[in-house]
């Protein structure tokens, strides 16, 4: 008869209503500011720097290798390479970003600063609420304002952090075998053996770079490894 | 002391009044009445506003507005302030005069038809010979300001939805009228004061209401659909469908003139609710004999709002039509119904009393039902659409 | 002046604003606007008699009135269906160019 | 000769003339109904409620309604590149101003003869009701009639003709 479907979901109707008074899992609403869902592990919204150390400045573990900067597509990072150099986390002498801004009304979250970055030291937040009350100024975020210590990055991507500690503990045991074995063998040798290595961070590119697909077990740096290469000869 | 109790808003205007002088009486009345009018039905329309939105909520098993004031209650304090502050927009090529005379038409047409609903013993502003004439007149001048709104705006978007509930409302106009006049025909009279009088009595200790005989229960089945229609509520809401045409007529509106088309969409819901209330569910009669030691005011407003959680519910249940089942609906189906009511009505009026009219009236129209409900409303089955010069 | 000479005062006026728009515009539409005006003034007038005249419980000119509104609504329909379907052969609303027998 | 029925004569002249002279057709419609709007106040100050809220109802509800329908779907709105008045408009004014002059003349000279009832006609909408039911019904039937053949004759003038592929 017509209406008969009227009279039915009408009947779904008062159910849904006078069950919400009721029943408690029904309300599927979460009271945003008060209660949050855990945010998936891999959200990410806008780009930070890692440190390691307590020292924000000395444990950088950029090396102003402007790939980032030349890869970016919307042309949002900006950075000035220093005159002078600094230790980085295996001992080499690497220069060191002098100025490094992200302008954050231009960055459009899309990770590929994160997946050419050949040191692990630009990775993504997963900070959101990003909103002032101001409307022009502070878009234009300094390295101090994008430095994360590297205890941050294992709290938001765990997993993720893990792996990347792994790889440079790797990398860092090899380079300390790569000097004893040059300790051992020549002692004056030393110095000129590290120096032609870490000279370009191409080089240090070339080592790095194969040890990426084979050691990480992570799908999504695996498809976005190889096509990262040739362009780096290209700009060289 | 009762009686005290049901005429009290009466009494406090006679007190009133007595202090003005005697010139000037009548005129205070008035005022009186009209500003009792545009506090409490604009305070029903806030009142309403969040019931809706809880309500639609708990529909959908959410738990509605809650920010402002305990259990959200001061939302519409909210709106009106944000609403008032707002910027007031009009686009460049708009019409100015006619895009700034829209919503105060509609508005004002809107306040007028409440002067002629009784919502209390004694409480009416006019008590007009031909109220229900008055009240179906106001109404057709509604639709006018709305297509001024959707013309003005230069949109095409405000215009379409104009066109749409002037199409509308002109369709639903004329089942809405033949659905009241089997009331009128029953009554003998045009006057709504008259008409709840004649509901007002008592068998058994059971009310005389239009809607339980069976041609007042199809005409108020009927008028709830046309009146459902005619305030361009869900699911008739096509005029503004969201989905579509971001908000229909009203889409160049900002600021105030927003909120007063806001306000005069629900007004007319207030409105054709009385009017609905008024004509089969015994305006200000109390349901039973013996719960008349109540304000007659308060039931009339108990029903509006109880027909307005009604609309509510269906808005929260039904999806938006579309236009040709619109259309097909209203001319195919309602408009021969109400039709076949007037000549039930007729009948019922010249059987004479007893358990015959009752018996034979139900079944022509319950008969009727259901052979046009399945022949009428078969559901079309369209298949894939055709293009003559895409393809 | 008497109160019925100044209802038929403004019944002529209108009468003959209504004459000089259909008179006077291209749109076909306007013409039945002037048209709809003038027999509003004729309505005003009907109803300016009954009022004023010797007889007004005979209801003659109210009746006339209510007649006189039922037809003209029924020649608006007529003659806007009529504006439209012109509309549709020769794509214009100006009645200066139909001016052609030729379909 | 109250204050009342001079606004409301106001108000009705300047809506017809407004909408015989404005250039857009759209503000002539609703200039138009400020006018019809006016009339039908006008009848009920001369306590013709019936007709009043006729007035209303048919006016601004449905024949306002159906020019504004008929302007849209005619691009109506557009204004033309000629002008809207007709090449013979001052033909047309001079007619009309005759016929003002005329009826005018009729009314001022006939002043002292046209009757004067100044009560109020004591009649109610049920009086209008059962006159048309008994002494009128003849044409009210004739009116159904009407105004039944005037709706199909507009449905099929203004039907899409067969094969009409528009």
């Amino acid at each position: 008869m017509l209406g008969e479907g009227i009279l039915k979901g009408l009947a779904e109707t008062a159910k849904n209503f006078a069950g919400s008074f009721v029943d408690k899992e029904r309300l599927t609403t979460v009271q945003y500011p008060e209660e949050r869902l855990p945010l998936p592990e891999a959200s990410r919204n806008f780009p930070f720097l890692v440190y390691d150390g307590p020292d924000w400045e000395a444990g950088l573990r950029c090396v102003a290798c402007q790939i980032c900067e030349k890869e970016c597509p919307p042309k949002c990072i900006y950075i000035d390479k220093s005159k002078d150099k600094k230790p980085d986390f295996v001992g080499k002498m690497q220069i060191y970003p002098a100025k490094f801004d992200i302008d954050i009304s231009v960055c459009m979250s899309c990770q590929i600063c994160v997946e050419v970055c050949p040191f692990e030291a630009i990775k993504m937040d997963t900070e959101y609420e990003l909103a002032t009350d101001d409307r022009f100024g502070g878009l234009l975020l300094d390295r101090h304002q994008l430095a994360r210590s590297n205890e941050y990055y294992h709290k938001i991507h765990p997993t993720e952090a893990a792996e990347v500690d792994a790889r440079l503990a790797e990398e860092k045991a090899k380079a300390e075998a790569k000097a004893r074995a040059a300790a051992a063998a020549p002692p004056k040798a030393a110095p000129p053996a590290v120096a032609p290595s870490a000279s370009t961070p191409a080089t240090t590119t070339a080592a790095t770079r194969p040890s990426v697909p084979a050691q990480a077990a992570k799908k999504e740096e695996v498809p976005s490894s190889p096509p990262a290469p040739p362009k780096e000869g290209e700009a060289r | 002391m009762i009686n005290a109790l049901d005429q009290i808003f009466v009494l406090l205007k006679h007190w009133i009044v007595g202090f003005m002088p005697e010139a000037l009486q009548p005129f205070v009345g008035i005022v009186l009445s009209v500003v009792a009018i545009v506090v409490v039905f604009p305070g029903l329309f806030a009142l309403t506003t969040v019931l809706e939105r809880k309500g639609l909520g708990r529909m959908q098993n959410r738990i509605g507005p809650n920010r402002t004031g305990p259990y959200g209650i001061l939302q519409p304090v909210a709106d009106g302030i944000k609403s008032l502050t707002k910027e007031d927009i009009v686009p460049v090529s708009a019409d100015a005069v006619v895009h700034f005379l829209a919503p105060l038409v509609l508005v004002v047409v809107v306040f007028m038809g409440f002067s002629v609903l009784p919502m209390g013993r004694n409480m009416q502003l006019v008590d007009m010979d031909a109220g229900l004439l008055f009240f179906f007149a106001i109404g057709a001048s509604t639709e006018l300001s709305i297509f001024m709104a959707g013309w003005s705006s230069r949109n095409k978007y405000s215009l379409l939805g104009a066109m749409r509930a002037v199409a509308q409302m002109v369709s639903y106009e004329v089942p809405l009228l033949m659905s009241s006049v089997v009331v009128v025909m029953i009554t003998g009279s045009l006057s709504l004061v008259k008409i709840v009088e004649a509901q007002n009595q008592y068998t058994w200790g059971l009310p005389h209401w239009y809607i339980f005989t069976p041609w007042g229960c199809a005409a108020f089945l009927m008028f709830a659909v046309a009146a459902t229609a005619e305030t361009n509520r869900s699911p008739f809401d096509l005029p503004e469908g969201e989905s579509e045409l971001v908000a229909g007529y009203f889409t160049e509106y900002s600021g105030f003139k927003f909120a007063l088309f806001f306000l005069g969409e629900y007004l007319g819901m207030f409105s054709m609710s009385g009017l609905g209330t008024t004509l089969f569910l015994g305006g200000w009669s109390a349901p039973l004999a013996a719960l008349n030691f109540v304000p007659s005011w308060i039931w009339f407003f108990s029903k509006v709002m109880l027909s307005i959680c009604v609309l509510i519910w269906l808005r929260g249940t039904l999806p938006r039509l579309r236009q040709d089942q619109l259309m097909n609906f209203a001319w195919k189906f309602v408009l021969p119904m109400t039709l076949l009511n007037l000549l039930v009505a007729a009948l019922w009026r010249f059987m004479g009393e007893g358990w015959l009219r009752w018996v034979v009236c139900s079944a022509i129209l319950l008969g009727v039902y259901v052979v046009a409900g399945r022949t009428g409303m078969k559901r079309k089955h369209y298949g894939p659409r055709s293009y003559r010069y895409a393809e | 002046m008497t109160p019925l000479a100044g209802y038929l005062l403004v019944a002529a006026l209108v009468f003959a604003i209504g004459l000089a728009g259909a008179l006077t515009r291209r749109n076909a539409i306007l013409v039945l606007i002037g048209i709809e005006l003038m027999l509003n003034a004729a309505n005003l007038n009907l109803i300016a008699f009954w009022r004023f005249g010797p007889h007004p419980e005979a209801l003659t000119g109210v009746m006339f009135a209510v007649f006189s509104i039922a037809v003209a609504a029924a020649e608006a329909a007529v003659g806007l269906g009529l504006v439209i379907s012109i509309y549709r052969h020769v794509r214009t609303a100006d009645l200066d160019k139909m001016n052609r027998m030729k379909g | 000769m109250t204050i009342v029925f001079w606004i409301l004569a106001a108000l009705t002249v300047a809506g017809a003339l407004a909408a015989v002279t404005l250039r857009n057709t759209v503000h002539c419609a609703l200039a138009v109904t400020t006018a019809f709007a006016g009339l039908a106040l006008l009848f009920l100050q001369l306590d013709a409620q019936f007709a009043g809220f006729a007035q209303i109802l048919v006016y601004i509800g449905a024949v306002a309604i159906l020019v504004v329908f008929a302007i849209l779907l005619t691009r109506g709105s557009e204004t033309s590149e000629h002008g809207v008045f007709s090449p013979t408009w001052l033909a047309g004014l001079c007619i009309a101003a005759a016929v003002f002059a005329l009826l005018g003349w009729a009314v001022l000279r006939s002043v002292n003869a046209i009757p004067q009832q100044v009560m109020a006609p004591a009649i109610t909408v049920k009086d209008v009701g059962n006159a048309l039911m008994t002494r009128y019904v003849l044409p009210l039937e004739i009116v159904a009639l009407l105004l039944t053949a005037a709706m199909v004759g507009a449905v099929i003038v203004a039907m899409h003709e067969k094969g009409d592929v528009k």
